[in-house]
C-alpha cells in the first residue's frame, strides 16, 4: 500500500517550470533521495508535496494531513524553552505525549532551556523532534542534515530509520550519503523541464515565452 | 474674443498643470514602450 | 472567438497595434475640440471665467473613479480565470489613475481658491478624491516592492479588492464626517438643476476625449508590460538554458 | 488554534516580546502633542480625540510588521500552512493576539491619556467604547496589510501606506464618537458605524488574509 504516489508531476518556480514527468511512488518503510544539483528544483518538489504550493501538472495522491514538511528553517522560537516549542508543535498537531520525541533525540535535560541558548546541532535535533511529535507518517526534508556534525548526522539517520522501521516513509533533499543502503535514488537533473512549447503555461512569465 | 475677466491666471493655471502633467504622463508611457520594444528586439536578435 | 481570446498576449499585441492609433487620434481630436469649445463659452454669470475650469475637473475626477472601477474588475478577471493581460491591463492603468486623480485635486484647488476662498478645503466629494489618490500609491508601490510577477499579479489583485471597499466606505465616511460645499453633482439627471446646454455638450465632448486618452494610454502600458514579461521570460529560459 | 494563540501571547509578553511597546509610544504622543501644540486645556481638548485616536492608529500601526514576519523567517510559518488548522484561522488568531498585546492596553489606559490631553470626563466613556469596539479592526485590517508584504525586503514602510488608507474609516467615525461624546450629541450613530466596519473587517480579513499568505508561501 503507497503511502504517496505522484504521476507525472510538473512544478514551477517564479513562474517557470523547473521539472515536469515527475512519477513515484514511497509505501511504509521506503525512503527515497532526491538528488541533483542546486536549483533544479528539488525544494519546489518538496514544497509542492507538502502542499505549500499547487502543482502545475500531474496529480499527488496521499491521505489527507499524512505528509510534515521539514527545511533549513524549523520553526523554533528563542524565547520559548525546548519543552514549550514542542508542546506547542504537538498541540498544533492535535497530539500531546512530546517526552518520546524528547529521548528520542536526547533532549531531555535540555527541556527547560531557552531554545536560543542551543548549539546548531541541538536545534536541528529540536527541529528533528518536532518532526518526531507531528506523528505523520510521510516525511518531507529539505536538506535535514545541514549544519550538522557527524555525530548528530548518525543521530538523524537512526531516527530516521526508527520512523521507517514504524512504517513512516520519507523524502529527503540531500547531497550527503545517510547510510540508508535501502533507500531509492531520484535524479532530478534528467527530469527539468524542456523549454519547448509549454502544454498550460505555467505562471506569468512563461505564457510570454 | 474669450474675455476672462478677473480670473484668467486660475483658469490657465489649471490647464497649463493639467497640460503639463499629461504631457508628462504621454512622454513617459511612449518612451518605456520605446526602451521595452528596443531591449526586446536586441533580446530576440541574440536568440535568434 | 470569445473575449477572453484577447486575454492571450499574442492576439492583444496584434489587436491594440491596429486599434491604438485610432483610439489616440480619436482622443485628441476630442480633447482639443472639447476644450477650445469650452474655452469659447461666454463666462459664467456667477462664477465669471473659473467655470472654463469644468472641462478639466469633472472629467478627470470621473476617470480617476473609473480607472480604479477598470482595475477592479481587471483584478478579478486575473484572480478567478488567470488571465495574464487583464493583470498588465491593471498595472498598466494605475498610474494613468493617479494621474488623473492628481489633475481633479490640483484643478478642484485653483478653482476652489476664487469660490471658497482657500486653497484646499476638506470638502467631502474633494477628500475622497484626495483618499483615492492614497490608494492608487499603495497599489503602484506594491506592484513595483515586489519582483515575482506571479505574486505581484495576485497580491495587488488582492489589494484592490480590499482597497476598494475601504475606498468607497471613506467616500460616504466623509460624507457623514463634514457637510461640505462641493457644488450638485454637475451632470446629476435630477430635472430641475441641469446644467445649461451650452456647457454641457463641451462637457461631454471633453469627457469622451480623457475617456478615448485613458484607453490609449492604456493600450500603450499594457504593450509596454506584455514586452517587459516577454524579455523577462526569454532571459529566464536563457538562464535555465 | 489555541495553542497558537496562547504561544503568540506567551511570546508577547516574554521579553523583548513588544508587549508595552505600544503603550510607549502612546503615552510619549500624548505628552509630545502638547508641546508642540501648546498647554492650554481649551485648544487640547478640542483637538483630543483626533490626538487619542491618531495615536491608537500609529500604535497598532507600529506592531503590525512583527505579525507574520518573524514567523516567516523562522519557518514556522511554513510549518503552520502544512499543519491541519485552516491558514484563515491563523490570520485571526494572529490578529486577536496583536489586539491584546496592543489594542487592548490603548483601551485601558486611553482615559489616562485622555486626562493628558484635558479630555472632558464626560467623553472618557465614550472613548473608551470607541477604542473597545474600533481597534479590533485595526488589527484585522493591519493583519491583512502584514500578510500582503510578509516577504518583502522593507516591508516596513510599504505596510503603512497600504494600511493606513484602509485605517480612515475607522478614524472617522471612532473621532466622531468621542467629539460627540464630548459635547454629548448622540454619539450612538458614530459608534453603530464604528461596530459595523469592525464586523465588515472580520468578515473580510481571514479569507482575503489567508489568500494573500498562500501566494506569499508560494
Amino acid at each position: 500500500m503507497s503511502l504517496l504516489s505522484v504521476q507525472d508531476l510538473a512544478v514551477a518556480r517564479g513562474g517557470i517550470r523547473a521539472v515536469e514527468g515527475v512519477t513515484f511512488a514511497v509505501s511504509q518503510g521506503e525512503a527515497l533521495i532526491l538528488r541533483g544539483p542546486n536549483g533544479v528544483g528539488k525544494t519546489t518538489l518538496l514544497r509542492t508535496l507538502a502542499g505549500l504550493q499547487p502543482p502545475v501538472a500531474g496529480t499527488i495522491e496521499a491521505e489527507p494531513d499524512a505528509i510534515a514538511y521539514a527545511a533549513h528553517a524549523d520553526g523554533l522560537k528563542g524565547a520559548l524553552s525546548v519543552a514549550e516549542n514542542l508542546r506547542f508543535w504537538a498541540r498544533i498537531f492535535g497530539r500531546d505525549k512530546i517526552d518520546a520525541s524528547l529521548s528520542a533525540m536526547n533532549l531531555t535535560d535540555l527541556a527547560e532551556r531557552p531554545a536560543a541558548h542551543l548549539s546548531a546541532g541541538q536545534k536541528r535535533r529540536l527541529g528533528l523532534a518536532r518532526l518526531l511529535v507531528t506523528g505523520r507518517k510521510v516525511w518531507a526534508l529539505d536538506e535535514p542534515t545541514v549544519s550538522l556534525d557527524t555525530a548528530s548526522v548518525g543521530l538523524f539517520a537512526s531516527s530516521l530509520r526508527a520512523h521507517l522501521a514504524q512504517g513512516g516513509a520519507a523524502i529527503i533533499a540531500t547531497h550527503i550519503d545517510l547510510g540508508l543502503p535501502e533507500a531509492r535514488m531520484l535524479d532530478l537533473s534528467d527530469l527539468r523541464a524542456q523549454p519547448g512549447r509549454a502544454a498550460r503555461p505555467a505562471g506569468f512569465n512563461e505564457a510570454f515565452a | 474674443m474669450i474675455e476672462l475677466g478677473k480670473y484668467a491666471i486660475p483658469v490657465l493655471a489649471a490647464y497649463a498643470v493639467s497640460a503639463v502633467l499629461i504631457a508628462g504622463l504621454i512622454l513617459q508611457s511612449l518612451a518605456a514602450n520605446a526602451r521595452a520594444r528596443r531591449d526586446l528586439d536586441r533580446q530576440e536578435q541574440r536568440d535568434g | 472567438m470569445s473575449i477572453w481570446e484577447y486575454a492571450n498576449p499574442v492576439k492583444f499585441m496584434r489587436l491594440s497595434g491596429r486599434v491604438l492609433p485610432w483610439v489616440a487620434i480619436g482622443a485628441a481630436i476630442c480633447i482639443a475640440s472639447g476644450l477650445v469649445w469650452g474655452f469659447l463659452t461666454p463666462p459664467d454669470y456667477k462664477q465669471g471665467a473659473t467655470v472654463k475650469i469644468i472641462f478639466l475637473h469633472v472629467p478627470a475626477a470621473m476617470m480617476a473613479i473609473n480607472i480604479w472601477a477598470m482595475m477592479l474588475v481587471a483584478s478579478l478577471i486575473w484572480l478567478i480565470r488567470r488571465h495574464h493581460v487583464s493583470a498588465l491591463a491593471a498595472k498598466a492603468a494605475a498610474p494613468v489613475g493617479a494621474v488623473m486623480t492628481l489633475i481633479a485635486l490640483i484643478t478642484g484647488a485653483i478653482w476652489g481658491q476664487p469660490m471658497w476662498g482657500t486653497w484646499w478645503e476638506w470638502d467631502p466629494r474633494l477628500t475622497s478624491v484626495l483618499i483615492l489618490f492614497l490608494f492608487y500609491l499603495g497599489y503602484i508601490a506594491l506592484w513595483s516592492a515586489i519582483d515575482d510577477a506571479d505574486t505581484a499579479a495576485d497580491l495587488t489583485g488582492w489589494l484592490c479588492i480590499v482597497g476598494s471597499i475601504f475606498a468607497f466606505l471613506s467616500r460616504y465616511a466623509v460624507l457623514f464626517w463634514n457637510q461640505g460645499l462641493h457644488q450638485g453633482a454637475s451632470l446629476s439627471l435630477a430635472p430641475g438643476e441641469r446644467m445649461s446646454a451650452v456647457y454641457r455638450y463641451p462637457l461631454y465632448l471633453s469627457m469622451l476625449g480623457f475617456g478615448l486618452l485613458f484607453l490609449a494610454l492604456v493600450l500603450v502600458r499594457t504593450r509596454t508590460e506584455i514586452r517587459r514579461r516577454r524579455l523577462a521570460a526569454l532571459i529566464a529560459r536563457e538562464v535555465r538554458a | 488554534m489555541i495553542a497558537l494563540f496562547a504561544r503568540d501571547i506567551r511570546l508577547a509578553t516574554r521579553a523583548g516580546g513588544g508587549f508595552g511597546l505600544g503603550l510607549g509610544f502612546f503615552l510619549i504622543l500624548c505628552t509630545l502633542v502638547p508641546f508642540g501644540v501648546g498647554p492650554s486645556g481649551a485648544t487640547l481638548a478640542l483637538i483630543a480625540p483626533g490626538i487619542l485616536w491618531v495615536g491608537a492608529l500609529l500604535a497598532c500601526l507600529l506592531s503590525l510588521d512583527r505579525i507574520f514576519a518573524l514567523d516567516h523567517e523562522d519557518g514556522s510559518l511554513d510549518l503552520l500552512a502544512t499543519a491541519p488548522i485552516p491558514l484563515e484561522g491563523v490570520v485571526v488568531i494572529k490578529a486577536a493576539a496583536h489586539w491584546i498585546t496592543t489594542g487592548l492596553p490603548l483601551v485601558v489606559a486611553a482615559p489616562i491619556f485622555g486626562l493628558l490631553l484635558h479630555l472632558p470626563a464626560i467623553a472618557m466613556p465614550w472613548l473608551v467604547a470607541a477604542l473597545l469596539i474600533g481597534t479590533p479592526a485595526l488589527s484585522l485590517l493591519g493583519a491583512f496589510g502584514a500578510a500582503l508584504t510578509v516577504g518583502l525586503r522593507r516591508g516596513g514602510l510599504l505596510l503603512s501606506l497600504l494600511v493606513l488608507p484602509l485605517y480612515i474609516p475607522t478614524l472617522l467615525f471612532g473621532a466622531e464618537v468621542v467629539r460627540r461624546g464630548m459635547v454629548d450629541a448622540a454619539p450612538l450613530t458614530p459608534l453603530a458605524f464604528l461596530g459595523a466596519i469592525t464586523l465588515l473587517s472580520c468578515a473580510l480579513v481571514p479569507f482575503a488574509g489567508a489568500a494573500v499568505l498562500r501566494v506569499n508561501l508560494r
